[in-house]
C-alpha cells in the first residue's frame, strides 16, 4: 500500500511538472518578459543586459529548473496588467473561489449520491423519472444560462437573493471568508447551485448508473437469497460498492469545479480566480494564465490524491 | 497588508456620522490605476475626483470653481496665471498642502511617462511663488487655461518621494497605481484592482460635506444584465451606465429610477490618415483608400446615424456634426447640418474615387467602454456594407483598444470624445491637430489628421480673448475639418444613470459620478 | 436479407422503434442538424453578410411588422436587425460544426492513443495515460482560454475571428479524448485477452491489422455512446466560450453568441433574442443527450 | 408430500419477438435428507426453476402457472412479505461463483453476522459464535482470525466453503445449490460435494443441485430431474436414470459422456436433435500435403521452457515480485502424435501452449519446430514459416470469432495473410473449407452470433485447417461446450488426426477427455510437469502421488448406461 501511495505522489509530481512546462513554454514563447519590462524604448544593449540578470540567455533546462523552483516558492513574477506579484493576487482571489467550489462540491456530492441513490431504487417510479428528465435538461442547459436565470428568478423578479458578489466578508488573517455573515451566505446560494448543478447531475447519473449496475452483481442476489432486507441491501451492500467509482469520477469532478467557476464567476461577478483568469485571458496576462494553471493543476492533483487514499480505505483489496 | 474589513471600517465611522449609510455603486470598468497622471480616461479621472483635488474644480452645473486654489488671476499681458493656494488643506495622511505639491504634481503630471502631459501644451514654466502662490506661465495669452486644468489632480510630494513614485508608470505600475493621497472628501480605504475598491469619508477635509456617506464601495461589473440584476435587486445603489434598452424598465420599476442627460460626448469614426496602405484584410498592403477625401464622404454617407439613434440608442442620443455638442462652447452654429444618409451618392463618390468594387479593411472598437459601442460598430459595419466596402470589425475591451490605436493599428477606428474644458477649442487641439509630442498636440489624433491651416489657427484660438474673432476661427477650423471628413461625427451619447429611489445625486454632463453631492435616504 | 433490411431487423433498431424518446429526440436532433445544413435554403436571409441587414428592423418582436419598415419576422430581429429565425440557423451551424469537428478530433485522437495504450501496455501505456491525466486537470473551457490567450499573443489581429472557429474546435476537441482514449484503453484491454485477438496473432497478423481489423471495431460501441454525449457536451462547451466572449464572433454570430447577445436584453423586453436561441441550443443538447442515454442502455449488452 | 413441491411449474420472458417459455411446467418433489440433482444442458431452464423458487427471477421474466408448495403452505411467490420471510430463512440458495457471491468490501464476518441477524433473533455477541461455528463446520480452519478478513484474502474452494456457510445460517430446510462446483477445479469439487452430502444427512435439509455434470449427478444425487428446453423429460432415482434411461434424450446426454475408466475409439453420439452434420473428413484429407517426417525425431522441441510474470509491482523494476508460472518445462511432440497436457487451473498449461504458439514471450529455455528455433521471436522469416505451420483452436467459440467480422472474413484472414491464394480463389476455399466442417457454404455470409457454441467451433476449426497446418494445439477445446457438443468436436479432432495425420498438443483439465484423446499425457502442476508417460498407462498405472490424487478425485461414471460404438 506505501508503495501504491508513494508511486501516486510521483506520479503527481511528474504531472506537476509537465503542467509547469507547459506554463513555463507559455512564458517564453509567448510573453516575452524582455518585452513587457522594458517598453517600446529600449536599447539592444538593454535587452541583453536584462536577458543576463534575468537569465535568459542560459540554456531551456537550466531556465525551466529555475521557474520550477521559483514557483515551488511561490513566486509566478509580476501581472502585467495590474503591476503586482501575481502570487499576492492569487492569494487574494483564492478563497472566493474555494469557497465556492467548497459549498457547490457539498450541494453536488450531497444532493447527486442521495438522488442518485432514489432514482436507482425507484427505477420505475415517477419522481425518479422526473428527476432524471429534468437533471438531463440540467446538463443540456449551459451553466451561463443556468446562472442568468437563476439571477432573473431569485434576485430580480422575487428579490430573495443578491444578484452578485460574495456579500460582506470578513478577513481572518488573509483569508476572506463569506461563511461568517449572513449576506455572506446568502450571496452564496445561487453561485453554489450554478456551479453545483452540473456536476450534481453527473453525480447522480453516475450514483444510479453504478448502483444498477452492483445490483446486478451476484452478491446482491446472493444478499437477498440470505434474507437480508432491501434497507440492508440497498445501503450497507449496495451503496458502499458504488462509491468506488464515484468516488473516483466525482474527483475529477471536484476538480474541475475550480475551473469552471469561470464561468458562474463571470455571471455573478463572484471576485475568484477565474474572474481574475478571464480578465488575463482578455489582456494577454502571461503571468496570471500561467500561475492560474499551475494552482489548478495543484488542486486537481491534490483532489486525487486525496482520492486514491480514499480508494484505499474503502476497498481492502487495495490495502494488500 | 494594510486591509480593513468592511465591518470594521463601517464601525469606526458609524461613531462620527449621525445618518451614517453605506453607498455602493457599479460600472462596466475599473479604473486601471489610482494614479491620477498615469492615464488620461474618463473612468480613472472620473474616479479619482472623489479622491484628489485640483487647483479648481468643477460644479454641479459643469461651472469652475475654487478648489485647491482659493483664488486665481491672469498675470499682466497674458503671460500666465498665478494661483493663490488655500490654507490650511491637509492631505489624507496629515501632510500640509503647499504650492511644493503643486510644483511637483506638475513636473509628475507633463514628465514623459504620464499620460497627461498634453494638458500642459501651453505651459512654458511653473514658478513657486512663496508656499501658498504659484504661476503657471504659458507661451501664449491662454484665456481658458484654469478651465482646462479641472482634472489636473495635487499629489502630495513627501508621500511619491517615500513611496517612490514621483513619476507614473502606466505599464508595470507602482505604489500610486494601488495607493492614493489626495485632499479630496474621500479616502481610498481598500483597494482590489478589479473586485472593489471602497472610499471612506475623509474627516480633514477643507471643504463642508454636502454627502452622508460613510463608506463607498466601486464595483466593476462587467456583464451590463449583471449589473442592471444587482440594481434592480438593490444589491448595488447606483449603476452607471444603465444599458439603454434597459433604462425604461428600470425607470417604471419601483424602487428604482433612471437619471438621464446628455454627456458632452460625440462619437465618431476615424481614419488612418497618415496611412499608406491599408492593414487588415485581403486588401492589407493596397493603397489606403481613406486618403481620398471621397471615400471619406461616402462613409459619412453611408452611415444612418438616425437609425443607430432610433434602434441602438433607443432614441435617446442625439445625431452631431461637430467634435463637440451644441451645449459647449464655441460650437460653429453655421455648420450645423451633418452629411445627409444617402446610399447612392456614397456609392457615387466612391465610383468616382476608384472603388466602385470596394474594398475591404479593419474597422476597430472597443466593447466595454461607451454605450452599446460593438453594435454601434456592427451596425457601421452593415452600413458601409451597404455601399460596397466590407469592414471587418475587431472588438475588444478598452484595456487593450488604447495601446493598439496608440500602435497605429487601424485602418478605421470609433472613438468618443468629451471635452474636458467643455470647449471646442479642446477636441481641436486633441484630435484635429497634426500630433506633435514637443509642443503635446494631436495626442489623441491615432490617424494623424494634419492640415496646416488648423495647426496656424488653433495658437491664435487658444490666445483670442475675443469671443466672435474666436468664433470665426472655430468656424473655419469646423469647416476644414467637416469638408475634409477627418471624422466621421455620428451622435452624442446620452448618460443614462440608474439609482434606487433612496439616493439623490447629482450627475454632471462629463459623466462624471461625484459621491459629494451624494445623499442617501 | 439486404444490409438495410437486416439492420431494420436487429434488436437495435427494434429497440429503438419502440422507444418514443429516442425516436423523438432522434427527429428533433435530425430535424435541427438538417436545418442547419440547409440553411441557405430555408433561411429568409443571410445574416452573416452585413449588406442584407438592415438597422431600421431591429428590435422587431416575432410576427409583428417593424414599424419602420413594416417587415415580419417570425422569430423577431435582434439589435441589429438580423432575423433571429435565419440567425439561429446559421448560428446553428456554426455550433454544431464546432461541435462535430471537435468530437471528431477528439475521437480520433483518444480512439487511435487508448487502442494504443491498451493494446502495448507497459510504458506506452504509462505515458499516455499520464497524458490523460494532465489533460484531465483542463477542463474545455480553460484549454479553450488557454488556446485562445495563447493564440491572441501570437496571432495578427486579422486571422482571429477566423482563427476562432478553429481554436474552439481545437480547445474542445483536445480536451475530449482523454474520455475516448479512457474507454477505448479499458475496451482494448478485455478486447485483447479475448481469443479471437490471440488468433489473429497466431496468423501473424501484426498489431496494426489486429488493432484497425480486429479490435476497433469491437470497441466502437462505448466509443459511439460517448461520441453523441460528447457531442452535446462540445455544443454547450462552444456556447459557453462564445458567452465568455472567447468563442464565434458577434458579426458571425453562434448559438451561444446570440445568447450573449440577447441575454443583454433580458430586461429589456426584447425577450425573443435570448429566448429562441436558447430553447433551440436546449433542443439541439437535450436531443442529442437523450439519443446518447438511449444509446448507452441500448448498447449494453448487461441490460438486455 | 416432501418438503417443497413445485408443480407445473412455468416461467416466461416475454422477448420482442416472442414470448420464450424457459420452464414449462415442472413438476419437482426434494424430501429432507436428500439430494435431488436437476441436469440439463445450457439452455434448459434449470437454473431458472431455482430463481424462479427463490423469487429472484430477473426481470421480465415471470411465474406464468404453477405452484410452489413448501411445508404444505402454498407460496406466494409474487408476495414479497412471504418471501422475505422465506428466502433465506426456509430456503437459501448457494450460486456458481463464490468470488462473485461475496461482497468484496465486508469481512467474511460481517456477512455471517448480518445474515444471522437478520434472519434469527439473536445478540451481536451469539452471532459472532455462531458464525464461528459455522466456519468451523464447513472446514475453515482457524474461524476466529478468519472472520476478520475480506474474500479476496480466500482461496476459491474456501470462499465457496464461506458461501455454504452463508446459506447454513439461518438453519434452512431446503437450499438450492446452482452449479456449485463449476468454478472449481476437480479437488476442490469434490471436498465441496462431499461437504453439501455431509451437511445434508447431518440436519435433513433438502437440496436441489442444479448442475451440467453428469459426474456430479452420478456421485452426489439422490434423485435427479433431467430437463430438455424448459421441460423435464425424466424424473428418478439417481442410479436408475443413469443406468437405464428412458427417454432418448438421456440416452444420448449419458452416452456422450466421456469415460474415465476406458478408451473409446469414437464417442458414442445418439442424435436426438438432428444436429448432426457431416464432416468430410475424406475430402479434406484428399488435398492435405503429406509431410516425410524423419522418424524418431520429433516435430516439436521444449527444452528448460520458462515463463514468469510479475505478481507485485514494486516502485523499481529490481523489487518486483515474481510469480513463475512455468518452471524449466521440457518435453517433445513427435510427428502425428497427440500429447495431452493436463493440470488444474493455475498450474500453467495454458502458459504453456501460449508460449509455443508465440503468443508470449519466454523467459527461459526454448522451443524447436521441425529443426528451427521458433522461441526467438525475432526471426521473422523462421516465425513466418512456423506460423503457417501451426493453429490453435481456443476455449470459448464465443470469443474466438471476431464477432464484428463474418465468417467468409474469419475464415480467409489466414490465408489472405500468408497470401497462400489468389484473391479470387480465396472465396471458393473459403465456401470449400465450410463444407468439410459441415457449416455449408452459406454460412459465409453470416456474423458469428448466428451460430450456435458448436457450429463456432467448427468455424474456428475451419479457420484453423485453412493453412493446412501440421501442428495443432488445442486449449481446452471442448471445456465450455455441452456434453453432446463436446463428443462431436471431439470426434472432428479424432479425424483430424487419423486422416491428416495432424500432430497436437491437447491441453485440458478433465482427465476423462483426456484419456479419449491423447496418445501421451503430460501431469502438470506449479509450472512442473510432475508426470509424463503413455496415456493408457498412467491411467491404469499413475506413478506420481499427484496423479493418483487426480483419477481418484475424477467422479466415477463406471454404472453408467452405455451405448454401444457406433
Amino acid at each position: 500500500m506505501v508503495t501504491y501511495i508513494f508511486r501516486r505522489i510521483l506520479q503527481s509530481i511528474l504531472v506537476l511538472l509537465v503542467v509547469g512546462l507547459v506554463a513555463f513554454a507559455m512564458f517564453t514563447f509567448i510573453g516575452d518578459p524582455i518585452d513587457n519590462m522594458l517598453g517600446q524604448e529600449r536599447t539592444q544593449e538593454d535587452i541583453d543586459r536584462l536577458r543576463g540578470v534575468l537569465g535568459l540567455d542560459q540554456p531551456f533546462v537550466v531556465q525551466y529548473v529555475k521557474f520550477v523552483i521559483s514557483a515551488m516558492q511561490g513566486n509566478f513574477g509580476v501581472s502585467y496588467e495590474q503591476g503586482r506579484p501575481v502570487a499576492q493576487i492569487l492569494a487574494e482571489r483564492a478563497p472566493a473561489t474555494l469557497e465556492l467550489a467548497a459549498v457547490s462540491a457539498l450541494f453536488a456530492l450531497s444532493l447527486g449520491v442521495v438522488l442518485g441513490v432514489y432514482t436507482a431504487i425507484h427505477r420505475k417510479g415517477f419522481v425518479a423519472n422526473l428527476v432524471l428528465t429534468l437533471s438531463l435538461i440540467g446538463v443540456s442547459l449551459p451553466t451561463f444560462l443556468i446562472g442568468i436565470l437563476l439571477i432573473y428568478l431569485f434576485s430580480v423578479q422575487l428579490d430573495w437573493l443578491p444578484s452578485f458578489g460574495r456579500g460582506e466578508t470578513v478577513d481572518l488573517g488573509g483569508w476572506t471568508t463569506g461563511f461568517l455573515t449572513s449576506s455572506g451566505m446568502r450571496a452564496l446560494i445561487l453561485p453554489s447551485i450554478t456551479l453545483g448543478l452540473y456536476q450534481m447531475t453527473l453525480i447522480m447519473r453516475l450514483v444510479r448508473s453504478e448502483m444498477m449496475e452492483v445490483m446486478r452483481q451476484d452478491y446482491i442476489r446472493f444478499a437477498r437469497a440470505r434474507g437480508l432486507s432491501e434497507r440492508a441491501i440497498t445501503f450497507r451492500h449496495a451503496l458502499k460498492n458504488t462509491m468506488v467509482p464515484v468516488i473516483t469520477v466525482t474527483g475529477l469532478q471536484l476538480g474541475s469545479l475550480i475551473a469552471f467557476a469561470i464561468i458562474t464567476e463571470t455571471v455573478f461577478q463572484w471576485p475568484g480566480m477565474g474572474l481574475l483568469f478571464i480578465n488575463a485571458i482578455k489582456f494577454v496576462d502571461i503571468p496570471v494564465m500561467a500561475a492560474y494553471l499551475m494552482l489548478i493543476s495543484v488542486m486537481f492533483v491534490g483532489i486525487n490524491l486525496i482520492v486514491d487514499l480514499l480508494y484505499v480505505s474503502i476497498d481492502p483489496r487495495l490495502r494488500t | 497588508m494594510l486591509r480593513l474589513t468592511a465591518c470594521t471600517a463601517a464601525l469606526l465611522i458609524l461613531s462620527g456620522a449621525a445618518f451614517a449609510e453605506k453607498f455602493s455603486w457599479a460600472g462596466t470598468t475599473d479604473p486601471q490605476t489610482m494614479d491620477p497622471h498615469a492615464v488620461n480616461s474618463a473612468p480613472v479621472l472620473g474616479f479619482l475626483n472623489n479622491v484628489y483635488e485640483g487647483l479648481v474644480r468643477r460644479g454641479k452645473d459643469m461651472a469652475v470653481e475654487p478648489a485647491l486654489a482659493a483664488s486665481w488671476e491672469a498675470i499682466d499681458g497674458g503671460a500666465g496665471w498665478r494661483f493663490t493656494l488655500r490654507e490650511g488643506v491637509k492631505f489624507h495622511d496629515g501632510s500640509d498642502f503647499t504650492a511644493e505639491d503643486v510644483l511637483f504634481s506638475y513636473e509628475r503630471g507633463s514628465s514623459e511617462e504620464a499620460d497627461v502631459r498634453s494638458w500642459f501644451a501651453p505651459v512654458s514654466e511653473v514658478k513657486v511663488v512663496d508656499d501658498y502662490t504659484i504661476d503657471f506661465l504659458t507661451s501664449a495669452p491662454n484665456p481658458l487655461f484654469p478651465d482646462s486644468i479641472a482634472n489636473f489632480m495635487i499629489m502630495d510630494s513627501g508621500w511619491a518621494e517615500a513611496n517612490n513614485t514621483t513619476r507614473p508608470d502606466k505599464e508595470a505600475g507602482n505604489y500610486a497605481t494601488l495607493n492614493a493621497n489626495g485632499t479630496g472628501a474621500f479616502m481610498l480605504a481598500n483597494r482590489q484592482p478589479g473586485l472593489t475598491t471602497t472610499l471612506t469619508p475623509f474627516g480633514g477635509w477643507w471643504d463642508t460635506a454636502e454627502h452622508n456617506i460613510t463608506e463607498a464601495t466601486f464595483t466593476p461589473i462587467e456583464n451590463p444584465a449583471t449589473s442592471v440584476a444587482a440594481l434592480l435587486s438593490g444589491d448595488v445603489d447606483m449603476i452607471n451606465p444603465v444599458p439603454i434598452q434597459d433604462a425604461d424598465r428600470v425607470d417604471q420599476r419601483d424602487g428604482t429610477k433612471v437619471i438621464r442627460g446628455i454627456e458632452a460626448r460625440v462619437i465618431m469614426l476615424g481614419f488612418g490618415h497618415d496611412h499608406d496602405t491599408l492593414k487588415y484584410t485581403s486588401d492589407a498592403g493596397d493603397p489606403n483608400p481613406f486618403l481620398d477625401v471621397r471615400v471619406r464622404e461616402a462613409v459619412a454617407k453611408a452611415v444612418n446615424v438616425d437609425a443607430i439613434l432610433q434602434t441602438i440608442m433607443r432614441g435617446s442620443a442625439e445625431s452631431v456634426s461637430q467634435l463637440v455638442s451644441p451645449a459647449m462652447r464655441g460650437y460653429s452654429t453655421a455648420k450645423a447640418d451633418r452629411p445627409a444618409y444617402d446610399v447612392e451618392g456614397a456609392k457615387a463618390l466612391l465610383a468616382e474615387a476608384g472603388y466602385a468594387d470596394g474594398f475591404s479593411f479593419g474597422l476597430k472598437c472597443p466593447n466595454d467602454r461607451y454605450l452599446n459601442d460593438e453594435a454601434v460598430c456592427q451596425a457601421v459595419t452593415s452600413m458601409l456594407a451597404q455601399i460596397g466596402i466590407t469592414a471587418e470589425l475587431d472588438a475588444m475591451p478598452v484595456q487593450n483598444y488604447w495601446p493598439e490605436l496608440r500602435e497605429d493599428n487601424f485602418d478605421m477606428y470609433l472613438l468618443g470624445w468629451s471635452p474636458g474644458t467643455f470647449d471646442h477649442e479642446h477636441p481641436i487641439r486633441f484630435l484635429v491637430s497634426t500630433p506633435n509630442e514637443e509642443k503635446k498636440l494631436g495626442s489623441w489624433n491615432f490617424g494623424g489628421f494634419s492640415n496646416a491651416r488648423v495647426d496656424e489657427l488653433l495658437p491664435a484660438i487658444q490666445s483670442e480673448i475675443d469671443e466672435t474673432k474666436r468664433q470665426a476661427m472655430i468656424d473655419e477650423v469646423t469647416e476644414i475639418y467637416q469638408s475634409e471628413h477627418a471624422y466621421v461625427t455620428m451622435y452624442v451619447q446620452p448618460l443614462v444613470w440608474g439609482t434606487r429611489d433612496n439616493i439623490e445625486l447629482t450627475q454632471r454632463p462629463d459623466n462624471f459620478f461625484l459621491l459629494r453631492w451624494v445623499t442617501v435616504n | 436479407m439486404s444490409a438495410l433490411s437486416r439492420f431494420w431487423d436487429s434488436d437495435f433498431a427494434w429497440d429503438f422503434r419502440h422507444s418514443p424518446v429516442a425516436v423523438v429526440s432522434f427527429l428533433v436532433a435530425l430535424l435541427l442538424v438538417l436545418s442547419a445544413v440547409f440553411a441557405p435554403l430555408i433561411a429568409t436571409m443571410n445574416p452573416f453578410v452585413p449588406a442584407n441587414l438592415n438597422l431600421m428592423n431591429g428590435f422587431t418582436a416575432p410576427g409583428v411588422p417593424n414599424q419602420f419598415t413594416n417587415e415580419t419576422f417570425l422569430l423577431g430581429t435582434d439589435d441589429q436587425g438580423r432575423d433571429v429565425y435565419s440567425t439561429i440557423l446559421y448560428g446553428m451551424r456554426i455550433s454544431l460544426f464546432v461541435g462535430f469537428a471537435a468530437v471528431a478530433l477528439g475521437m480520433i485522437i483518444g480512439v487511435t492513443l487508448g487502442l494504443i495504450a491498451g493494446y502495448f501496455g507497459g510504458w506506452t501505456d504509462a505515458v499516455i495515460m499520464r497524458i490523460a491525466d494532465v489533460q484531465l486537470t483542463f477542463p474545455s473551457i480553460l484549454v479553450a482560454m488557454l488556446i485562445f490567450g495563447v493564440a491572441k499573443g501570437i496571432t495578427p489581429v486579422e486571422y482571429r475571428d477566423q482563427l476562432a472557429i478553429w481554436v474552439l474546435i481545437l480547445s474542445i476537441g483536445l480536451s475530449d479524448w482523454v474520455q475516448f482514449a479512457r474507454v477505448v484503453r479499458g475496451a482494448t484491454m478485455v478486447e485483447k485477452q479475448k481469443e479471437y485477438v490471440q488468433a489473429a496473432r497466431l496468423i501473424g497478423r501484426g498489431a496494426l491489422p489486429i488493432l484497425t481489423r480486429h479490435i476497433l471495431p469491437n470497441v466502437l460501441s462505448p466509443v459511439l455512446v460517448i461520441a453523441t454525449i460528447s457531442l452535446a457536451l462540445a455544443i454547450i462547451a462552444e456556447a459557453t466560450l462564445s458567452f465568455l466572449g472567447v468563442g464565434a464572433p458577434s458579426t458571425q454570430p453562434s448559438l451561444g453568441t446570440l445568447i450573449r447577445i440577447g441575454q443583454g436584453f433580458l430586461f429589456s423586453g426584447e425577450w425573443w433574442i435570448l429566448f429562441f436561441p436558447s430553447v433551440t441550443l436546449l433542443a439541439l443538447a437535450l436531443s442529442v443527450n437523450l439519443l446518447g442515454d438511449w444509446l448507452r442502455d441500448a448498447l449494453n449488452p448487461k441490460l438486455k | 408430500m416432501g418438503l417443497l413441491d413445485i408443480t407445473d411449474l412455468t416461467v416466461e420472458f416475454p422477448t420482442r419477438r416472442r414470448l420464450f417459455t424457459a420452464v414449462d411446467a415442472l413438476n419437482l418433489k426434494v424430501n429432507p435428507g436428500e439430494i435431488h440433482g436437476l441436469v440439463g444442458e445450457s439452455g434448459a431452464g434449470k437454473s431458472t426453476v431455482g430463481a424462479a423458487v427463490m423469487g429472484l427471477l430477473d426481470p421480465p421474466g415471470r411465474i406464468a402457472k404453477g405452484n410452489i408448495v413448501f411445508k404444505n403452505q402454498l407460496v406466494d411467490t409474487s408476495d414479497g412479505a412471504v418471501m422475505h420471510a422465506l428466502r433465506g430463512r426456509r430456503i437459501s440458495m448457494i450460486f456458481q461463483d463464490p468470488l462473485t457471491s461475496l461482497n468484496p468490501l465486508l469481512t467474511i464476518g460481517d456477512q455471517l453476522t448480518e445474515t444471522i441477524r437478520a434472519n434469527l433473533q439473536v445478540s451481536a455477541s451469539d452471532a459472532d459464535g455462531r458464525a464461528r461455528e459455522l466456519l468451523d463446520r464447513v472446514g475453515i480452519p482457524d474461524p476466529d482470525s478468519r472472520l476478520n478478513q475480506y474474500p479476496h484474502q480466500f482461496s476459491g474452494g474456501m470462499r465457496q466453503r464461506v458461501v455454504i456457510a452463508l446459506a447454513l445460517c439461518s438453519e434452512p430446510d431446503v437450499i438450492i445449490a446452482d452449479e456449485p462446483t463449476t468454478a472449481l477445479d476437480v479437488a476442490i469439487q469434490a471436498q465441496i460435494l462431499d461437504l453439501i452430502r455431509d451437511v445434508v444427512d447431518e440436519r435433513k435439509v433438502g437440496v436441489i443441485l442444479i448442475t451440467h455434470d453428469m459426474g456430479v449427478i452420478a456421485n452426489t444425487t439422490d434423485r435427479v430431474t433431467v430437463m430438455y428446453r424448459g421441460k423435464v423429460v425424466e424424473t428418478g432415482p439417481t442410479a436408475k436414470i443413469l443406468s437405464a434411461p428412458e427417454h432418448a434424450y438421456t440416452q444420448s446426454l449419458i452416452a456422450a459422456v466421456p469415460r474415465p475408466h476406458k478408451k473409446v475409439h469414437r464417442f458414442p453420439r445418439i442424435n436426438y436433435d438432428g444436429d448432426d452434420p457431416d464432416f468430410a473428413i475424406e475430402d479434406l484429407a484428399r488435398d492435405w500435403p503429406r509431410y516425410d517426417n524423419a522418424p524418431g525425431k520429433p516435430l516439436l522441441s521444449v527444452r528448460d521452457l520458462t515463463k514468469r510474470f510479475i505478481e507485485k509491482r514494486s516502485l523499481l523494476p529490481w523489487g518486483n515480485r515474481y510469480f513463475t508460472a512455468v518452471d524449466q518445462l521440457s518435453f517433445d511432440i513427435m510427428p502425428g502424435e497427440v500429447l495431452g497436457l493436463v493440470g488444474e487451473s493455475g498450474s500453467g498449461k495454458s502458459t504453456v501452449a501460449r508460449m509455443i504458439a508465440g503468443l508470449y514471450k519466454v523467459d527461459g529455455g526454448r522451443v524447436t519446430f521441425d529443426g528451427d528455433l521458433v522461441s526467438d521471436l525475432s526471426n521473422r522469416k523462421v516465425q513466418r514459416a512456423y506460423r503457417q505451420e501451426i493453429q490453435m483452436i481456443f476455449q470459448d467459440p464465443f470469443s474466438s470469432l471476431n464477432p464484428r467480422m463474418r465468417v467468409d472474413q474469419i475464415v480467409a484472414e489466414p490465408l489472405r495473410h500468408h497470401r497462400l491464394l489468389s484473391g479470387q480463389d480465396i472465396p471458393d476455399r473459403v465456401g470449400e473449407l465450410l463444407e468439410q466442417v459441415g457449416l455449408g457454404a452459406d454460412a459465409r455470409l453470416k456474423y458469428p452470433h448466428e451460430f450456435s457454441g458448436g457450429q463456432r467451433q467448427r468455424i474456428a476449426i475451419a479457420r484453423a485447417l485453412a493453412t493446412q497446418p501440421r501442428f495443432l494445439i488445442c486449449d481446452e477445446p471442448t471445456s465450455a461446450l455441452d456434453v453432446s457438443i463436446q463428443a462431436q468436436i471431439l470426434n472432428i479432432l479424432k479425424d483430424l488426426q487419423d486422416h491428416l495425420g495432424l500432430t497436437i498438443l491437447f491441453i485440458s483439465h478433465a482427465l476423462p477427455v483426456v484419456r479419449q484423446m491423447c496418445d501421451r499425457v503430460a501431469v502438470m502442476r506449479r509450472g512442473q510437469i510432475v508426470e509424463l508417460a503413455d496415456s493408457e498407462q498412467l491411467f491404469t498405472a499413475p506413478k506420481h502421488d499427484y496423479t493418483k490424487e487426480l483419477l481418484r478425485l475424477t467422479p466415477r461414471t463406471e454404472n453408467m448406461f452405455e451405448k454401444p460404438e457406433a
